[in-house]
């Protein structure tokens, strides 16, 4: 798989929340989702934001894609606040959010058409470049329902490219994938992006994910979510898989691990279900680490 | 140690539509699997794995080779097999009811083929669940739990039946990975207390390494056998086997192997579509 | 096939057999057989009803009669004229209640001011069966033709009406997120996301409606009508000539199956997308 | 089985269970919230339209229908005018008899619906034999069966219950059938592994995993019974809702015409009302999957 076209980078892309709480309904049946959030995405980097399953990590990229409103604080793209969804922030969804009643090409072609800012015949060049980049260029008469989950997610981030966004939001985008099509897709998009100075902030809930992508990791807590502890990877450029199998790997990976691990303790011990796989995926861990440090 | 559930399949071929598309979903693929044996599979979707498993179950007719287990010829093109509680099945996407409690779901088993009456079977269903850390949860409808629970409520399920032989397809794909290995080991737990044989398909090589006695890598499509390696780790196994160097060794070995299928499949994958 | 390859298998000469019934199989599609017998069953015991004396059935004319009665109908004026006046009001009435109910329901389902006033107003008047207008709608248009164009519309109005929003009102939020997103206007929104997205439901919308759309038109022809085919089933009733209800009831049915098939096919063909290959 | 009327069924059949707070804070939320004011505007002004189009201004062919001052005092009075308000027996003779009626003819289609749609969803060769049977006899509208009906059966009421039964009859075994291929192959494969009886099979995977599309088939069901009622009572009846609403035309009983319809779209809303409610009863494992506790 190798391409031609590269991505080129943009200008800006630096993202900062300030104090972002989000809360939902009222009175009794108030909940608050996100609490107080305040980190900041670099510009050109790789940022990947990690949490337990049900934490409110899909609300934050919805705040900062600007779908929601914070309930106060604020959203600030180079240097302007955000008050609602545009092109210079694009969402690469969790379920594929491409267009079922468009083929591949119109759908790449979306952003740019309806933002009427080029000639067609541009556009259209430009979004068979795109579809070449991504591997489709076969596919691009095709319908999403006749392409791969795999297929997919990248006709999907062939659309969000083809505008330029400053910011790239992907939202658990490989979830769902086997796992062997999932870490043909991690490899794919170190590939892509891994020079390209685009600046990223990536939602997931897979550990090695995480570490494997991140230039700098995220660890939210539980709902109401705020971020819980930065930690930078200063893994070496360009990354594999191989990495994984690293030293320093294992230490990133149990420093996030013992956050996570307090995170579903509290979880637990407030009545999720779901957390309780969790607490005992990490007690499982401690008494591994443990019998290891004897 | 289990003096049945041996199975040996032999020279297992199955063709989808032979008049029209003929696809190969199988092709010549042997296995043998020793009683009380852990046996993965692992290969990328479409080199025939569920296809070999569904076989065994009863599920589907290979349209040629044998199945026999036990020195007992259970299957071939002209010798229907149905499912039954002897070789137990536990699904890809899960297939508790969903309109029944945990604890109808656990003990249905036995009481339907009658060789329990109900009080013994929800007491011998309770000390299982609470085996599994599922205590408390038995009046739950089987909806309402977590996807972790789910998967060992129903290997808790199939083990009720005191089968020869587990069926597990892709038992964990949809979990995350936190969570796989908490379910991973109570797989092994009750494994080694059980010593069931186990016929297991994955797409997770660390997985399939962690669990297995023999690892079979299969082919994309035509599904064949490609590499039989055997992992000589001792059980009881935890989580800490995937830090040794032995671990590792085998992963790279595998890893390999596994990696050039899956971009095969892949690449076949999309030259289908197109 | 590559059988010699293990010629030594047990289930060697089985295999051939095998081959040989999935071959049959695959040629001698079970369904159609079974679908043979089924109707060559009802239509024999519908023909021997009345000589073996069975009851309920024996009161019905046999299809050697029906046949009969057929060509006698089929020959008439009235009959074809029957079709065609049945088939105008039908296509008037539904295309007036698509005309009205897909924007209405498109407005229901984007703007929450129009769905909170209009949806109470409808729940009030939905429950009434389409029947029960007629009397009323006799009263209140100037011709039995319009009363009965208003009876077909109102069938297939409430339907049609109630698919539009559930569709509209139920596209996968993340659709229109990405939309936003992407830049679109609420121009680009309304035609390029929410109406495509909404044509598969407005489409089983039409094929039930028509369904109705049928009902009301016999149920008015026969209770206010003068003309048409559901008036001709009532009239062939009244003198007493069996055979041509039947008849009309054959003919009122392939109607109604056709109309489906049209607007089925319809579908299909504004939905690309849902194909698979 | 991804054909658009399953995924209506599918989605009809979420709503019918859907998730709920506690009233007190619905309520509170419903009356803080625009709806209820919007609402009341809403039929505020068809009832106005209708003043005004009728009883005011008797707007071109406006007047010659029932006004709502008429046909509101008819229903409330206790001397009404044509014979028919709250405060008479005859208003309730016609409602038990129509009543009676759907509900004699419901049991019957879903006492006999229910099994032939499961035997059809579940047995390939009964399904052979019966679907093409059914597929001939389902596009025929049911109210073109009158005249048959009539003929076939026996006295006056029979005929009438035998229409408004066909009506419900084919939504159920429909619905039915539906449901049952709506069933995850993997259950029965589930069952099969487990060694279930058939009757196992039966009742405990079949009923339960189809009862979602079953009822609502029942919903449909109920809709159709008091669709075709009232076309059989107009054709054949002597009492009931539908009859009336054809007597009143025929006497130029207008207002009397109004209470009759209204009345029967109360009787359905209610009916339906009722089948929904038991349905959430028998479906409380559903009610709490899709509130996602």
């Amino acid at each position: 798989m190798e391409h031609k076209a590269s991505i080129q980078p943009v200008e800006g892309g630096e993202v900062k929340l300030r104090n972002v709480t989000k809360q939902f309904g009222e009175d009794v049946a108030q909940t608050t989702v996100i609490q107080d959030c305040t980190f900041e995405v670099e510009r050109g980097k790789f940022t990947v934001v990690i949490g337990p399953s049900g934490c409110g990590k899909t609300t934050l990229i919805n705040v900062i894609a600007g779908y929601e409103t914070p309930t106060s604080g604020e959203v600030v793209l180079d240097g302007a606040t955000v008050s609602g969804p545009g092109p210079d922030r694009l969402v690469v969804f969790q379920e594929t959010a491409l267009f079922p009643w468009m083929t591949t090409l119109n759908n790449v072609m979306y952003g740019p058409v309806v933002q009427r800012d080029s000639q067609a015949a541009d556009i259209e060049k430009k979004a068979h470049e795109l579809i070449e980049l991504v591997g489709l260029s076969e596919f691009s008469h095709k319908y999403p329902i006749q392409l791969s989950g795999g297929m997919q997610r990248r006709a999907e981030l062939a659309r969000a490219l083809i505008n330029n966004p400053r910011v790239l939001l992907m939202d658990e985008p490989f979830r769902g994938l086997d796992a062997m099509t999932r870490q043909l897709m991690q490899e794919y998009l170190l590939r892509l992006f891994e020079g390209s100075g685009r600046t990223i902030l990536f939602v997931t809930s897979e550990i090695d994910e995480a570490i494997l992508l991140a230039d700098k990791l995220l660890v939210l807590s539980r709902a109401p979510t705020h971020v819980k502890a930065t930690i930078t990877v200063d893994l070496p450029r360009p990354r594999n898989l191989e990495m994984l199998t690293s030293r320093r790997y294992a230490e990133l990976k149990s420093e996030a691990l013992s956050i996570l691990y307090q995170e579903a303790v509290s979880a637990f011990a407030a009545g999720s279900n779901a957390a309780a796989d969790l607490v005992e995926a990490f007690e499982q861990r401690q008494s591994v680490q443990g019998k290891t440090d004897k | 140690m289990a003096t049945q559930g041996a199975l040996a399949i032999r020279h297992a071929g199955k063709i989808y539509d032979p008049e029209g598309v003929h696809v190969v979903a199988l092709d010549d693929v042997s296995v043998d699997i020793g009683a009380g044996e852990f046996c993965v599979i692992v290969g990328p979707s479409g080199c025939g794995k569920t296809t070999l498993l569904n076989a065994v179950a009863g599920f589907d007719q290979l349209t040629d080779g044998e199945i026999v287990m036990d020195e007992q010829l259970l299957a071939s093109p002209g010798r229907k097999l149905l499912p039954g509680p002897d070789r137990m099945v536990v699904f890809q996407h899960g297939a508790l009811f969903p309109w029944k409690t945990v604890l109808w779901n656990v003990a249905c088993g036995p009481i339907a083929q009658n060789r329990m009456t109900p009080t013994e079977a929800n007491e011998k269903a309770r000390e299982l669940l609470g085996r599994v850390g599922l205590a408390g949860a038995e009046k739950q409808y089987s909806g309402e739990l977590s996807g972790g629970q789910k998967r060992r409520v129903e290997i808790v399920r199939a083990l009720m039946n005191d089968p020869k032989i587990l069926l597990l397809d892709e038992p964990f794909r949809a979990l995350d990975a936190l969570t796989k290995s908490v379910v991973q080991e109570y797989l092994l737990e009750l494994y080694d207390y059980s010593r069931k044989t186990v016929f297991f398909i994955t797409h997770d090589l660390e997985e399939a390494i962690f669990l297995a006695d023999n690892v079979v890598v299969m082919t994309t499509r035509p599904g064949r056998v490609k590499k039989i390696v055997r992992v000589d780790m001792p059980r009881p196994r935890t989580h800490e086997v995937t830090t040794t160097d032995r671990f590792l060794q085998l992963k790279s070995e595998l890893g390999a192997a596994i990696h050039e299928e899956a971009l095969r499949a892949f690449e076949a994958g999309e030259r289908e579509l197109a | 096939m590559k059988q010699s390859s293990h010629g030594g298998s047990p289930a060697r000469e089985l295999t051939t057999w095998f081959q040989l019934r999935r071959w049959l199989k695959a040629r001698w599609n079970l369904n159609l057989l079974l679908g043979v017998i089924s109707l060559t069953t009802l239509a024999a015991v519908w023909e021997l009803g009345k000589p073996l004396g069975i009851p309920l059935i024996s009161n019905v004319p046999p299809p050697s009669e029906v046949i009969v009665a057929a060509q006698d109908l089929l020959t008439s004026e009235q009959y074809w004229q029957g079709w065609y006046l049945s088939l105008q009001r039908i296509t008037i009435g539904f295309i007036i209640a698509q005309i009205i109910g897909i924007p209405l329901g498109l407005a229901m389902a984007i703007n929450r001011m129009t769905f909170d006033t209009t949806f109470p107003v409808i729940e009030i008047l939905r429950p009434i069966p389409p029947v029960a207008w007629i009397p009323i709608s006799i009263v209140f248009w100037p011709t039995r033709e319009m009363s009965v164009i208003f009876i077909v519309f109102l069938g297939a109005f409430w339907i049609v009406l109630l698919n539009t929003i559930g569709g509209a009102s139920h596209i996968d939020p993340s659709y229109k997120r990405a939309a936003l997103s992407l830049g679109s206007r609420p121009n680009d929104l309304f035609w390029k996301i929410i109406l495509p997205a909404t044509i598969p439901s407005i489409v089983t919308g039409m094929a039930v409606g028509m369904g109705i759309s049928w009902e009301m038109v016999v149920a008015s022809e026969m209770i206010a009508g003068d003309t048409g085919l559901g008036y001709l089933l009532w009239l062939s009733f009244q003198i007493n000539a069996i055979g041509h209800v039947i008849v009309c009831m054959i003919s009122i049915g392939i109607a109604g199956y056709c109309s489906s098939a049209i607007i089925r096919a319809a579908g299909e063909w504004a939905t690309p997308w849902r194909r698979l290959f | 089985m991804a054909s658009p009327d399953t995924t209506t069924a599918l989605e009809s059949a979420a709503e019918m269970v859907s998730v709920r707070y506690p009233w007190r804070i619905r309520v509170r939320r419903w009356l803080r919230s625009p709806r209820p004011y919007r609402a009341a505007l809403g039929i505020g002004v068809f009832f106005l339209a209708w003043y005004l189009l009728i009883d005011a201004f008797k707007v071109w062919r406006f007047g010659e229908l029932p006004g709502l001052v008429n046909s509101t005092q008819e229903w409330l009075s206790a001397d009404p005018i044509f014979g028919v308000s709250l405060f008479t027996a005859e208003y309730y003779r016609h409602i038990w008899t129509s009543f009676a009626r759907v509900f004699a003819a419901f049991f019957a289609a879903i006492t006999l619906g229910v099994p032939i749609g499961i035997l059809m969803g579940w047995r390939r060769i009964f399904f052979g034999l019966t679907f093409p049977i059914l597929e001939i006899l389902r596009p025929i509208p049911i109210l073109a069966w009158i005249p048959l009906a009539i003929l076939l059966l026996p006295g006056r009421e029979i005929p009438i219950i035998g229409l408004t039964f066909l009506a419900a009859f084919f939504v159920t075994i429909l619905n039915t059938l539906l449901g049952v291929r709506s069933i995850d192959q993997v259950y029965f494969r589930a069952a099969q592994s487990l060694g279930f009886s058939q009757s196992h099979i039966l009742w405990h995977v079949i009923i339960p995993g189809a009862l979602p599309y079953i009822f609502v088939g029942f919903q449909i069901g109920m809709g159709a019974c008091w669709f075709s009622l009232v076309a059989a009572e107009i054709l054949s009846g002597s009492a009931g809702l539908g009859y009336k609403v054809w007597e009143t035309y025929y006497y130029v009983q207008f207002p009397t015409m109004v209470i009759t319809m209204a009345t029967l779209g109360l009787c359905g809303y209610l009916s339906s009302g009722l089948v929904r409610i038991v349905g959430n009863r028998l479906m409380r494992w559903r009610a709490k999957l899709l509130a996602g506790v």
